[in-house]
């Protein structure tokens, strides 16, 4: 067995002929897919973890405060504390709520998040499953999650939670669109949907570099409709604290609600590692042409770091805007929607296309 | 802070000797663990004592410390209400309301003179409850009209070690003894 | 051309905007020594209130028991919202006469609003503001409290 | 079949539904309740629900001695305290022809433009957090910090002081009070750059509150809306300079008017008269005249049967303090004229047709204190 951190393809197919040659082929994939299941469920669960502690502390050093720091180390012990409050609290069930929508509902948001997360590229070779049309699937699959917020408000019984996820309908489907239209700029440049062959594509610079202006107005206009896509600030109309108490998901309590709240985190991550992937080069270190030396040193770094780096520093981004600005108004939203960001948006696949025919990238 | 440090241990020690047999397994400690290091309040004020609480989660005094920043606004969510300011006889059944549509374990801190007792309205008025334990159970009384956001942290701190006390077996015994 | 001109600078005006307001936070994020943070529980040694905080009303007692309040009751008058309750008491004097004296200076912490009459209108200066503010505890009756302790009497030279 | 044909088939576009906004909302700051009916996010009407914590306090006056009414007022408007204490002091003073010390007014005109500020600083960052902007609550919170460390250093409280009383103050400011307010002042005009960049010039912020709940001027003088929210209208109504009282008549300071009333001139009214208070307070800060902190007053305030009305600008507007007197050492009836009442009738009026998010913005930008609508 040849392993290292800079490339895990020999150490999975060491695992695979391992089983395949201890077990009938059935039970092989089988235990496989277990295995698989259960290291991103703990994936899942470790970052959904340290992004509500990340986002805590965050806010609290752009407030001139110091967060959570009595549970544990600088208190990163401080979500464990909330989990262990949140399993043993009280599952409250609504009269005259659906009860079967309503206890689905949670599971659809999360089961979503969860699913995206298999085709994404952590490191080389470090991924579930690689599709060709990776793109496509982690688009198609995160915007199931809207289902379950619909579920959710629908089946609450509460006008707050009504309301809460009409807005997050409308939001959702709209700015879907964006998220879509601005990927498609990149895999015009990349020329594939293969998010192992858009990394790959990125050795010798980043798509962000490599695509000129229209790949930077791309990743903004992906930052602005995927943070509107997970519902965060300043587009969290469905859970607009001020206006819906706590939107679509009112009436939730103890683990539902926390399922909400690990949700959102977690789509977080995965629209941050999207950007990361598509445009920053994924696991990809940075390299600039020419200088052999530079690229030697930064090849050092393990493709883990560079990816998580380039993630948590999208995820940063993300939340400094969620703590500066104010929250828009459900018309304003779908008129930056559909007045700014699509029209951008198709101007900029025209340019980017014109810029791949002409053969001007680099 | 010292455990005698605190104020007011004699009531502590009725609460632990009432708990008889029981005693505190490692499950009951991580448990306890949890629910006192993640107390979530739930937005309600009333009136001037809400201006103190809302200083106590500000940079200054900064709540987030003890892990309490995440103020929920759905009673469905929230552990802890701090009744903050006066409950009149019209507010009294939003508030039994509002009680009872918290998921356990919940609890109650009575936040300056008006919730505790009726304070300065407890003469002379005609529509004040004298005292919001009238309505649902407190857990702890932090006085003061209105209490420094300081009083209201060691308020929680207190309310920190009542929930250490719980046990799996009995989890609400500490309000049952009144 | 007008309105098409005016859809660009709107842009560049909204996102101006937008990075100013990111500016702001940004800066604090990058600058943690101007976190104003006070740790409560850890700095209780050095928290010091301000002199004229008023914490609670306490009667000073000096080194033999005594302290200075004749009973006369003017602070439970001046009392507001009668958190103050004076419980009087004869004693025979010497010379033969029956004498009023404090018996139970009782001091309602829970229903006290602190506004600061009752220390204001006292004619000895019997009581005066104490700096403690932990006041919270489990039980509500522990918050009635007497002020003159067990056993305590009056300082000879206070004439009401 | 035929009846099932025959029903009235009712129309979507009229159906209307109710959600109450309250007793316990974040953004009703307080226990108000709304009954707002909305037709899907459009506000069509609402009706305020007030008494939720109506406490009785001008019954309760009639039980108390004038010193004794001072805590009571407190407790009204709890963020515009001082203010609503001067108002019952100059009534008692003006009743009895007590002249009060020169250093009693001058004390007495800082200290209501600091609270003025403390108020406008939470109006700030609660609005902020109406709006979404979770950040503005932290800034305008650590601001207001430094003014409630003066407070409590001269008064020995941070919300409530009960400081001022009939013909004086409860006791001499603190020698260190000027010094520190000079050093907040420099403090803060640094610091309101801060709240300018933030949300003022924000283009959200801005798109949201521009044009929004317009209240014209004529509606704002038939509603009796005073205080910032009356002046963003247009509406000269601001007792310090139409009705002196204390030392603004010997101070420099503007009466800002608004053109068009709507929630981003509400919000830019404030903003002024914080930079105005500080204006204010640096013309008195130096020149505060030694002498007595109180004039001679009898031991037992007993007011002359009549009746005596004064007002002062509050925070929130103006705020009219109303005693019959029969001759006793407590008011025969108390009446306060407090300024939310009347800007909260206005809510329903300007908000029809807006959605429930602007329904938040311009109570925000109202800045109604629940304790002081319902007494």
């Amino acid at each position: 067995m040849n392993f290292s951190i800079y490339d895990f393809t020999s150490f999975n197919q060491w695992i695979d002929k391992f089983l395949f040659d201890n077990l009938p082929a059935f039970w092989a994939i089988v235990v496989e897919m277990t295995i698989i299941g259960l290291v991103v469920l703990l994936f899942y669960a470790l970052v959904g973890l340290f992004l509500v502690y990340a986002e805590r502390k965050v806010c609290a050093f752009m407030q001139n405060r110091v967060g959570p720091n009595r549970v544990g180390p600088y208190g990163f012990f401080q979500t464990i504390a909330d989990l262990f409050k949140l399993l043993m609290k009280e599952l409250v069930y609504i009269k005259n709520a659906d009860r079967l929508l309503f206890n689905i509902a949670p599971f659809i948001v999360i089961i979503a998040s969860f699913m995206a997360i298999a085709a994404i590229p952590f490191a080389k070779g470090l991924h579930a499953i690689d599709f060709d049309i990776g793109i496509l699937y982690v688009i198609a699959v995160s915007s199931l999650g809207v289902v379950g917020i619909l579920l959710a408000g629908w089946s609450s019984n509460n006008k707050y939670s009504l309301i809460g996820a009409m807005r997050s309908g409308a939001q959702i489907v709209s700015y879907e669109l964006s998220v879509g239209l601005s990927l498609i700029t990149i895999i015009i440049l990349a020329g594939t949907m293969q998010f192992s062959a858009i990394v790959e594509g990125q050795a010798n610079g980043w798509f962000i570099f490599k695509g000129h202006i229209p790949a930077f107005i791309a990743f903004i206009v992906f930052l602005i409709s995927s943070t509107a896509e997970t519902n965060r600030g300043p587009f969290d109309l469905a859970e607009a604290e001020s206006e819906l108490t706590a939107g679509f998901h009112t009436e939730y309590s103890g683990i539902k609600f926390a399922f909400f709240f690990l949700a959102e985190y977690m789509n977080m991550f995965i629209v941050a590692s999207i950007a990361a992937t598509v445009f920053w080069g994924g696991w990809m270190p940075f390299h600039v042409g020419g200088w052999a030396g530079f690229n030697h040193i930064m090849d050092f770094i393990p493709p883990l770091v560079w990816y998580f780096g380039k993630t948590f520093f999208i995820i940063w981004i993300m939340m400094w805007i969620k703590w500066t600005f104010p929250r828009l108004r459900i018309d304003q939203l779908l008129t930056l929607e559909w007045k700014y960001l699509l029209p951008i948006n198709l101007v900029n696949i025209l340019i980017m296309a014109f810029i791949v025919l002409m053969g001007w990238h680099f | 802070m010292k455990e005698s440090d605190f104020r007011d241990n004699e009531t502590l020690d009725l609460f632990k000797k009432s708990g008889g047999n029981i005693f505190l397994t490692t499950v009951d400690a991580m448990i306890d663990w949890g629910r006192s290091n993640s107390i979530w309040p739930l937005t309600f004020a009333t009136s001037c004592c809400g201006i103190e609480m809302m200083a106590a989660g500000a940079a200054r005094h900064d709540f987030a410390r003890f892990g309490i920043e995440v103020y929920r606004a759905s009673p469905r969510q929230a552990d802890v209400i701090v009744v903050a300011g006066t409950i009149v006889n019209k507010m009294a059944p939003v508030l039994k309301r509002l009680y009872d549509q918290m998921s356990d374990p919940k609890y109650v801190i009575a936040m300056g003179a008006c919730a505790v007792s009726g304070g300065p309205f407890f003469y002379n008025t005609y529509h004040v409850i004298r005292g919001v334990d009238h309505v649902i159970p407190v857990d702890v009384y932090v006085p003061g009209c209105p209490p420094r956001p300081e009083a209201l942290l060691y308020g929680v701190m207190q309310l920190q070690r009542k929930i250490r006390l719980e046990t799996m077996a009995n989890p609400r015994k500490t309000q049952e003894l009144k | 051309m007008n309105s098409f001109f005016k859809y660009f600078t709107d842009i560049f005006y909204a996102v101006k905007s937008l990075l100013t307001g990111m500016k702001v936070t940004g800066r604090y994020f990058f600058s943690p020594w101007e976190i104003v943070t006070q740790q409560y529980p850890e700095n209780r040694k050095t928290l010091k209130m301000y002199d004229r905080f008023k914490g609670e009303v306490i009667m000073p007692h000096n080194e033999h028991n005594e302290h200075r309040c004749t009973g006369c009751g003017i602070c439970e008058t001046a009392c507001p919202n009668g958190s103050i309750e004076i419980l009087q008491a004869k004693i025979d004097m010497p010379d033969g006469k029956k004498k009023r004296i404090i018996d139970k200076h009782i001091y309602h912490l829970d229903m006290c609003t602190f506004c600061g009459l009752c220390i204001k209108s006292c004619p000895s200066e019997a009581i005066v503001w104490g700096q403690e503010f932990e006041h919270a505890v489990f039980d509500r009756s522990k918050l009635t409290k007497i002020l003159n302790k067990p056993g305590s009497s009056i300082i000879k030279d206070i004439v009401e | 079949m035929k009846e099932i044909i025959n029903l009235p088939v009712k129309n979507v576009e009229e159906e209307e539904y109710h959600i109450n906004m309250g007793p316990q909302h974040p953004s009703t700051h307080g226990v108000l309740r709304l009954v707002v009916s909305l037709q899907g996010e459009i506000v069509k009407s609402l009706k305020p629900h007030c008494g939720y914590i109506h406490r009785g306090i001008e019954k309760m006056c009639e039980k108390d001695t004038y010193p004794q009414i001072i805590h009571l007022t407190d407790r009204m408007d709890y963020l515009s305290a001082h203010i609503n204490n001067h108002a019952v002091c100059m009534l008692v003073e003006k009743a009895l022809e007590v002249e009060v010390p020169e250093r009693v007014t001058y004390i007495r005109t800082i200290i209501d433009e600091l609270n003025r500020i403390a108020s406008h600083q939470l109006w700030w960052c609660s609005f902020g957090m109406d709006m979404g902007g979770l950040t503005c609550f932290f800034y305008g919170l650590r601001d207001r910090e430094k003014i409630l460390d003066i407070f409590e250093e001269s008064f020995g409280s941070r919300l409530l002081h009960s400081y001022y009383t009939p013909g004086g103050l409860m006791m001499d400011i603190h020698p260190d009070f000027q010094k520190n307010v000079k050093a907040f002042i420099k403090y803060f005009r640094k610091k309101i750059k801060d709240y300018d960049d933030l949300l003022t010039g924000n283009i959200i912020m801005q798109l949201r509150t521009k044009g929004v709940g317009i209240l014209t001027k004529e509606d704002a003088i038939s509603y009796g809306v005073t205080g910032p929210s009356g002046r963003a209208s247009g509406f000269a109504c601001d007792v310090r300079k139409h009705h002196p009282y204390g030392v603004y008549d010997k101070t420099e300071f503007k009466e800002i008017l608004g053109t068009k009333g709507d929630t981003f001139e509400r919000y830019m009214m404030r903003m002024h008269e914080m930079l105005e208070s500080m204006k204010i307070i640096e013309q008195l800060i130096d020149n505060i005249p030694a002498g007595d902190y109180k004039a001679k007053m009898k031991a037992v305030i007993k007011l002359p049967a009549g009746e005596y009305f004064q007002r002062v600008e509050a925070a929130r507007g103006e705020l009219g303090v109303y005693v019959v007197s029969d001759g006793n050492k407590s008011p025969y009836r108390m009446k306060f004229r407090s300024p939310n009442f009347s800007n909260l009738s206005v809510l329903d009026h300007i908000s029809r047709g807006c959605k429930i998010a602007d329904l938040v913005a311009i109570g925000g930008s109202l800045d109604y204190v629940i304790p002081d609508i319902d007494r």
